[in-house]
């Protein structure tokens, strides 16, 4: 006996699809011993009422109409199993997602919602129970990338006795946040917040800690990923070195600084920064003259350790892990190629904020002293200029960098501490300040710290009489504004961090359009993707400032503690399974399954037929597609199921 | 062919069985034979009329060691019984007969009615006097063969023909009329041709590459892919699914087409769609490689997304 | 005698037309041989020297029909079961089948119509066989695989037509066998002759004296029945081709939610699926099993029940077999009667 | 014929099943479940009589019909009871059904067990697993006429207790002292204190005369050999032993061709032969 | 209301084209009602005689979509998909099928508004077809 609920989801489905019609509807059709409309069927009161018309007229099996099953199917399977009933003789059918949010003619969209509850129920009859296994978890989790995301959830979940093996692709642990000068709203120093948990990272019994370290590949799942990662050569042996930096002072290479965002020079042998964790030097072969034809050994000679290796090469190390975390942070948008009326990169007094990062901080280039690029001197006059890169439908970036207002406001009050008396002047469009003090912090940048807020978008930057003349427009005033300044900071957009993309492939998880990692839900499932037994930390999911980031890590590292706390998980039913009695012995299903999950298997009267290796098979149905006699299935889209939808639909 | 029967003979000293050909007096061409003693195989023929493709037989002789004779095309379907594992290659001792060209019988029974002897002793075409014109009555896939030699073959057997291979033909008759026509008539036409399937799986059970056989999923009461019943839409159904499993496996060896006893143009279909695999691919089945649809290097599947 | 001149066939069958469809063997387009009965439409050519491809038998036993059609109905709580059973139909005629296949009908009538509680008196056969005119074009040529002749009457078998056709010069002598036969002989378009009846075919012969003892002895040598049956694809053409075979299947078809049919459908009893029982166990798994069961029925078990062979030597399934296979060398394997 | 002729089924529409609905469902087994129903007609159901060992054709339209031994008795005039174990597509479809479920119904079909010949007779009853449905029908019908014969005695076996139908039954018939029902299991369970053993072999221990005896058995295959031989060595004749058989059909009336063991058609000389009438042929 | 009377079909597998198609919802973006979407873990799991059952059941057109070549939830489900496909494609007018009809595409999980001009521009190119243009 069937029963049919129908979600009005509020009014985000009754307002087009009329529910009630749909639940007559489904009432006549045969086999429905019960159907109703509910207001919100996920709700508690939703779920009981199944569970009361399971109990009251003995249902058997259950059909949904909601939202989309990618949202609740999991929600209704444990009613179900709370009902009594085996949780996959449910289905669900989506008829908010792809129906009354996209529909407009409620006649049309509530014909359309009978036609796939009809399908739904023609689907279910095909339903069979099906029982999970369960198969042990490996308790390790890999950290991919070493910031302030990844460092917290390292932390967090070793801190439950899980190992955690943390990647890290630069040679020191510590992100974007090491740049920093100092944090809003509160203008902690972010060294001083970051430092000692570099360290604690790298003292941990329960930490491995790789950096120059990349993933390579990727193969299994959740409980048993085989995870290759390949640390790059750096010719220095990490063991040995002991950041001394002889060897950068002598080397006769120079290299940039990527930690000083390209302010300055570094060497080709260089320790990444001063607190960099672990602090050990790493050789960039291509600015080295050794490896580029020259025959300078200076830094091999004068390293008193003997640490540096020319010869190291790179190392491919297997791990196994139960979850991954990935933390890989954010890129800065290159602003140069969209924004050619802001000199595209070629006068030196426009830089982006990251880079004005470093000149604020005393470890920075000019150790804290404000002085800009092209002469040295310090400005009086500083012009920042937010939203570069964000908000700009012209530029092709729609999306909000989410930090860019607040580290403006910290930038302006940090350059009036600086420089007693400069002036900043920040052009924006509108000030986002939603964190907590994050408002005040804005206001004190305008009241005590004197800062000019021009609401507008800057629409040309040039240099007139050695100064940058920024013109915009200011939209309250309805004016054409124009300040000389002898500075111009750009606070130019977030992006995913490059290798994002590739990563995300390795992991079988999916980007948005924006190129950051996408979440499951973006509301219930946040911090998981879309790869079972892999989590987001951090500004990998999306910009956000650090009290998100590391409330993010934390909420990651909960939920691989979860996962691999009990030690064993539960295997989804749905894997294919052989009808030896059908099955021709072709094998077609071997070739084209891409997990390995197809065996021979030697029946009593002779005869060779497929077998499915449930612990690897993972539900993708090819070997279905491929299976000329129809003998192998996949639990929960056999063929059987997905006819029965098909002619239901075209009926 | 006297060479034939001797080497036959020898072969059976290592196989169980020798499928080759035997004339059937009543129907005046070669019928399989299946030769077990050297005594059996002094009937063996190999004339214009051994149009069947006995690569049918090896799988259900899965278990025995088995000599076969095979024209050209026969081979190709051997190796791709090979290819897939349907068959072990030391399972067959392929003896590779040179094929003069096969006729279609049919044309002949067509014009001097069923059972007149249709091959001279010495194997030509030949009837009550009358020499054919050979082209005339080739059958479609002889004409611009592409493999008159054996792909596969131990040992071979008699000299390759001295003539040349018919040329391709035009398409004519049904191919050339079926070329012409609009999408919507095709609909029809095939509607026409299916209203006279009888389902009794002739085209199925003669196709040396539909090895599931008796666990076909055309009869199979699940998932009911076609329906049982003998009408066009569920007949038309059921072909198509035995030419999307024959898709990148299809020899072209005309069986279905012959087998069908109610003169059926399936290979309307199948020479489609292997034409389109080998476009697509450059695979044509009957070589060592397996279909493009279960083996290819992923990593390295260069395929045009815009094409 | 009643004689029909060649040039009233045309008048005759639009005259059968005029309350039936009329069946006539023709050649189907585009193929190289295939004869089929087909309904005839002025101008058909009709095609009597090559064998059909198929018997008339489909006309009273559709290669599927429709048994009834079922619905589902709300009753209170309930669903409810109503069938309903569609009554026939039009009438036919088939003009120019031969003797072989007109003499099957009566095996078939023997079973499908015989009330004597031997057997069910099959509606829908009956409504259909009832509403069918046979009329037997008879044989004066034949080709290699007939052999009509090793059974009673032979080409001269009057059984199960209604008319009977000889060729004669100018036209066709009439002979009826049945009521019907007589009312249609009786028409202005035949006209009294006293020519004689032509010399009808001689077909080949094989021996069927103790034909059914002679397989039983032979029942058990399952090694003989692998042999015989080594060349058998296991297709079904010789069932459906042969104008005794009636083997048929049952299965159900919803056409919406609630409604549906029953069909009959032919069935062979070559294929593996035929007797594959739903445990997966199958009595005949081999092809020699079913061979061997195969001619067992026409020649051993069905004359035993029936007093009767289940074949009229129409050499059908020796003409179509597509692996060449001829039913008359297997009886000759079978040893001296 | 030493069978009882058919009777019931409509000569003129043997193929047109009549409506049913179903009024219990019985779960005997994780396999097997008892369904009892009675026709929507009430006239069809008062005027249906049959003789044990007979069948019937149940089937939900849509899905198809399979052939199961009636297993209530003649005289149960309120329902007629069907003992399916779940093989395949359809038995699978009617595992699914509850009381109050439709399904349509074609019986009695087949000839039941020679009641009338045995008279007087001792009767020996030897059933494995599902096999025991048929013979539940007739040792029902036998205590109803318990007068007309002599001994009785009764052999069920199974592979485990699970797999034991009937449980209210049995409890009944081992009580009854006028006859001799054994109930046994393959192997030894826990749980178990009843007899254990394969059937054939509890069967021949009990060595029942074969003096005026007629040996019924009925169940798997296997069980059938064996049971065979062990009762060749009691000195049983093989017109004295009956079985039921079992095979695919699909009219259920003797023309669709499949069910024929040798020349004879399960479906219509069946299922019920005596071992005289199969000869080698089974 | 543009697509009324136009039956599709879509196969879409979880990962992507059906998050895709979801996100269209999340957006609002208006769609002709003619397509019936059913779910399949993966595009590799859509055996090309599911798309001709469809025709052959009467639907008006058939769409496939999966994820991006190189984003397989699977790996190679959506290459081994758009081998099979594609010859499927190609052998519709040998069938009598109007390849119009046929569509097979990748839609990555966040493509919302990609899917739903997808479903717009082939339910137009169907009416098309329809109307014999």
């Amino acid at each position: 006996m069937l029963g049919v609920f129908i979600c009005q989801c509020g009014t985000n489905i009754s307002a087009t699809v009329d529910t009630g019609a749909v639940a007559a509807a489904a009432a006549g059709m045969r086999g429905v011993a019960h159907a109703e409309s509910i207001q919100y069927t996920c709700s508690d009161p939703g779920q009981a009422a199944i569970g009361a018309a399971v109990r009251e007229k003995r249902l058997d099996r259950i059909v949904i109409a909601a939202c989309s099953p990618r949202m609740h199917e999991a929600t209704f399977r444990r009613a179900l199993e709370r009902a009594g009933l085996n949780p996959y003789m449910m289905e669900m059918v989506n008829i908010r997602e792809q129906c009354s949010w996209i529909h407009a003619d409620t006649g049309e969209a509530t014909m359309k919602a009978v036609d796939l509850v009809r399908k739904a129920v023609a689907r279910i009859r095909a339903h069979v129970p099906l029982q999970g296994g369960k198969t042990a978890a490996v308790r390790r989790a890999l950290v991919i990338g070493g910031g302030i995301a990844g460092i917290r959830a390292a932390l967090d979940i070793s801190a439950a006795g899980i190992p955690v093996t943390l990647v890290e692709k630069s040679p020191s642990i510590g992100g974007n946040m090491a740049r920093l000068d100092k944090t809003f709203p509160t203008l902690d120093c972010s060294s001083c917040i970051l430092t000692p948990l570099m360290v604690e990272i790298k003292q941990h019994d329960h930490i491995e800690l790789m950096t120059n370290a990349e993933v390579d590949d990727v193969r299994g799942l959740v409980g048993d990923f085989q995870i290759d990662i390949r640390r790059r050569s750096t010719c220095v042996d990490e063991e040995k070195c002991t950041g001394c930096m002889i060897c950068q002072e002598k080397c006769p290479a120079p290299a940039p600084d990527d930690f000083n965002a390209g302010l300055c020079q570094s060497k080709a042998i260089s320790v990444a920064f001063p607190q960099a964790v672990p602090l050990v030097a790493s050789l960039r072969k291509q600015y080295c003259r050794r490896f580029n034809g020259g025959k300078c050994r200076l830094c091999q000679k004068l390293c008193p350790a003997g640490a540096v290796d020319y010869g190291q090469e790179d190392e491919v190390v297997s791990r196994s892990f139960g979850a991954v975390v990935a933390a890989t942070g954010y890129g800065h948008y290159d602003w140069t190629g969209s924004y050619p009326t802001f000199g595209k990169g070629l006068y030196p007094d426009v830089i982006t904020s990251a880079q004005y990062e470093r000149l604020l901080s005393a470890s920075g280039p000019t150790g804290g002293l404000i002085r800009r690029p092209s002469d040295g001197a310090e400005p009086r006059q500083v012009a920042f200029v937010s939203c570069v890169g964000s908000r700009d439908e012209s530029a092709g970036r729609p999306q909000c960098c989410s930090v860019g207002c607040m580290y403006t406001a910290k930038q302006a009050i940090l350059t009036k501490e600086h420089i007693p008396d400069s002036q900043s002047y920040i052009f924006y469009i509108d000030m986002r300040a939603g964190g907590k003090n994050y408002e005040e912090f804005v206001r004190r940048a305008q009241t005590r710290y004197g800062a000019i807020f021009i609401r507008g978008r800057v629409g040309r930057i040039f240099p007139r009489r050695g100064k940058l003349v920024v013109m915009g427009t200011d939209t309250l005033a309805g004016d054409q504004v124009e300040i000389e300044a002898d500075l111009v900071v750009l606070a130019a957009g977030l992006t995913a961090a490059p290798g994002a993309g590739e990563l995300a492939r390795k992991l079988n998880i999916a980007c948005d359009e924006t190129g950051f990692m996408a979440e499951e839900h973006p509301k219930l499932r946040p911090v998981e993707a879309a790869a079972a037994g892999v989590f987001l930390a951090g500004a990998c999911q999306g910009p956000k400032d650090i009290p998100a980031t590391v409330a993010q890590a934390g909420a990651a590292a909960a939920k691989v503690i979860g996962l691999l706390s009990r030690g064993e998980l539960e295997t989804s039913p749905m894997v294919s399974a052989v009808n030896p009695s059908r099955c021709a012995g072709c094998f077609k299903c071997r070739d084209v399954c891409p997990f390995g999950a197809i065996d021979k298997d030697r029946l009593a009267d002779g005869l060779v037929t497929a077998r499915v290796i449930e612990s690897l098979c993972r539900g993708c149905g090819i070997c279905n597609a491929a299976c000329p006699p129809g003998a192998i299935s996949l639990n929960g889209y056999t063929d059987k199921q997905l006819l029965a939808e098909l002619v239901e639909v075209l009926r | 062919m006297e060479e034939l029967i001797p080497i036959i003979k020898k072969a059976l000293e290592q196989v169980d069985v020798v499928l080759g050909w035997a004339q059937s007096p009543a129907a005046g061409v070669a019928v399989p034979a299946f030769f077990h003693t050297p005594a059996e195989a002094d009937a063996a023929v190999f004339d214009s009329t051994c149009a069947h493709n006995l690569a049918v037989y090896l799988p259900r002789l899965a278990d025995k060691k088995v000599g076969i004779v095979a024209k050209g095309c026969d081979a190709r379907s051997i190796a791709q019984l090979i290819a897939e594992g349907a068959v072990k290659r030391s399972g067959v001792f392929v003896i590779g007969a040179s094929c003069p060209g096969m006729i279609d019988v049919k044309k002949a029974w067509r014009c001097f009615g069923f059972g007149k002897q249709v091959c001279d002793a010495a194997g030509k075409v030949a009837m009550e006097g009358k020499t054919v014109a050979r082209e005339e009555i080739l059958l479609w896939k002889c004409r611009g063969c592409r493999d008159p030699e054996p792909v596969i073959c131990d040992v071979t057997v008699g000299e390759a023909s001295s003539e040349a291979p018919a040329p391709p033909a035009e398409p004519a008759g049904i191919r050339k009329r079926f070329a012409a026509m609009t999408v919507a008539e095709r609909r029809q036409f095939w509607q026409d041709q299916f209203s006279r399937c009888i389902r009794c799986y002739a085209c199925r059970e003669a196709c040396p590459l539909c090895v599931c056989r008796d666990v076909c999923t055309i009869q199979a009461h699940e998932p009911g892919w076609a329906g049982a019943a003998v009408d066009s839409p569920q007949s038309w159904m059921a072909q198509l699914i035995r030419v999307n499993h024959l898709a990148g496996r299809c020899t072209g060896c005309e069986e279905c087409e012959r087998a069908c006893p109610v003169g059926i143009p399936l290979m309307l279909l199948l020479e489609e769609q292997n034409d389109v695999v080998e476009e697509l691919f450059g695979y044509r089945a009957g070589g060592e490689a397996k279909p493009p649809f279960l083996t290819f290097d992923i990593k390295n599947d260069t395929w045009d997304e815009e094409r | 005698m009643r004689f029909i001149p060649e040039e009233n066939i045309t008048a005759l069958l639009l005259r059968l037309s005029e309350n039936a469809t009329v069946w006539a063997p023709q050649v189907v387009r585009d193929t190289v041989n295939t004869v089929l009965f087909a309904p005839w439409r002025e101008g058909a050519e009709i095609e009597t020297g090559l064998y059909s491809a198929l018997p008339v038998k489909g006309l009273v036993l559709p290669a599927t029909e429709r048994l009834f059609s079922f619905r589902y109905h709300r009753a209170g709580e309930r669903e409810k079961i109503e069938i309903e059973v569609d009554e026939l139909r039009e009438r036919a005629a088939v003009f120019a089948a031969r003797a072989c296949d007109a003499k099957a009908l009566v095996t078939l009538d023997a079973l499908f119509l015989d009330g004597s509680g031997r057997s069910y008196n099959d509606q829908h056969y009956r409504a259909r066989r009832g509403a069918l005119t046979v009329i037997t074009l008879a044989c004066t040529s034949c080709d290699s695989a007939c052999f009509c002749s090793s059974f009673e009457d032979g080409a001269a078998a009057t059984a199960g037509s209604d008319l009977i056709f000889y060729p004669v010069s100018g036209g066709f002598l009439a002979e009826a066998v049945s009521a019907t036969g007589r009312e249609l002989a009786a028409l202005d378009l035949f006209q009294e002759s006293n020519l004689e009846k032509p010399p009808l075919a001689e077909t080949a012969k094989v021996e069927l004296a103790r034909l059914g003892q002679r397989l039983l002895d032979k029942f058990d040598d399952i090694d003989f029945w692998r042999r015989t049956a080594e060349g058998c694809l296991s297709c079904g053409y010789c069932s459906y081709a042969c104008p005794a075979c009636h083997c048929f299947n049952i299965f159900d078809e919803m056409e919406s939610d609630r409604a549906g049919g029953r069909y009959r459908c032919w069935d062979a009893c070559m294929f593996y699926a035929y007797t594959l029982e739903s445990s997966g166990h199958n009595p005949r798994p081999e092809a020699a099993h079913r061979y061997r069961n195969r001619l067992a029925h026409k020649f051993s078990y069905f004359p035993l029940n029936r007093g009767e062979f289940l074949c009229t030597g129409c050499g059908r399934c020796i003409r179509g077999c597509p692996a060449g296979r001829d039913v008359r060398d297997v009886i000759k394997a079978l040893g001296a009667g | 014929m030493s069978t009882v002729p058919r009777k019931g089924i409509k000569a003129t529409k043997p193929l047109v099943p009549e409506p049913a609905t179903i009024i219990d469902v019985i779960v005997e087994t994780p396999s097997i479940r008892s369904f009892r129903l009675v026709f929507d007609d009430p006239g069809i159901m008062k005027e249906f009589s049959f003789a044990p060992g007979q069948i019937g054709l149940m089937g939900i339209p849509g899905v198809g019909e399979s052939t199961f031994a009636i297993s209530s008795p003649p005289s149960r005039r309120d329902y007629i009871q069907f003992s399916v174990m779940k093989t395949g597509f359809v038995t699978s479809a009617i595992h699914e059904l509850k009381a109050g479920d439709a399904v349509a119904l074609r019986a009695p079909l087949g000839c039941g067990f020679p009641v009338d010949n045995w008279k007087g007779k001792n009767i020996l009853i030897a059933g494995g697993g599902i096999g025991m449905a048929p013979l539940r029908s007739l040792l029902l019908y036998i205590l109803d006429h318990r007068h007309q014969f002599g001994d009785i005695s009764v052999f069920y076996g199974a592979r485990t207790p699970a797999d034991l139908c009937f449980v209210g039954d049995r409890a009944h018939w081992e009580e009854r002292e006028d006859i001799a029902f054994i109930a046994t299991i393959d192997s030894g369970q826990p749980g178990w204190d009843g007899r254990t053993g394969v059937l054939p072999r509890v069967m021949e221990a009990g060595r029942p005369p074969a003096e005026n005896t007629v040996a019924v058995i009925c169940g798997p295959p296997v069980m059938i050999g064996y049971a065979l031989a062990a009762l060749a060595r009691l000195g049983f004749a093989e017109g004295q032993i009956f079985t039921t058989l079992e095979r695919k059909m699909k009219c259920g009336i003797g023309l669709c061709g499949r069910c024929n063991v040798g020349s004879k058609y399960v479906c219509t000389d069946g299922p019920v032969f005596s071992l005289a009438d199969l000869g080698n042929e089974i | 209301m543009p697509g009324k009377d136009v039956k599709i079909v879509g196969f879409l597998c979880n990962w992507c084209a059906y998050a895709g198609a979801d996100m269209a919802g999340m957006a609002r973006m208006e769609q002709p009602a003619g397509m019936r979407i059913i779910r399949v873990p993966c595009s590799g799991r859509v055996d090309p005689l599911l798309v001709l059952k469809a025709f052959q059941e009467g639907a008006d057109g058939v769409l496939v979509s999966g994820c991006h070549p190189g984003d397989c939830h699977y790996g190679s489900g959506n290459y081994l998909a758009r081998r099979r496909l594609e010859l499927l494609g190609r052998m519709l007018p040998a069938l009598g099928i109007e390849p119009e009809r046929f569509h097979y595409t990748w839609v990555s999980a966040s493509e919302g508004a990609r899917w739903a001009e997808i479903v717009n521009t082939f339910t137009e190119a169907i009416k098309d077809v329809d109307e014999g243009s």
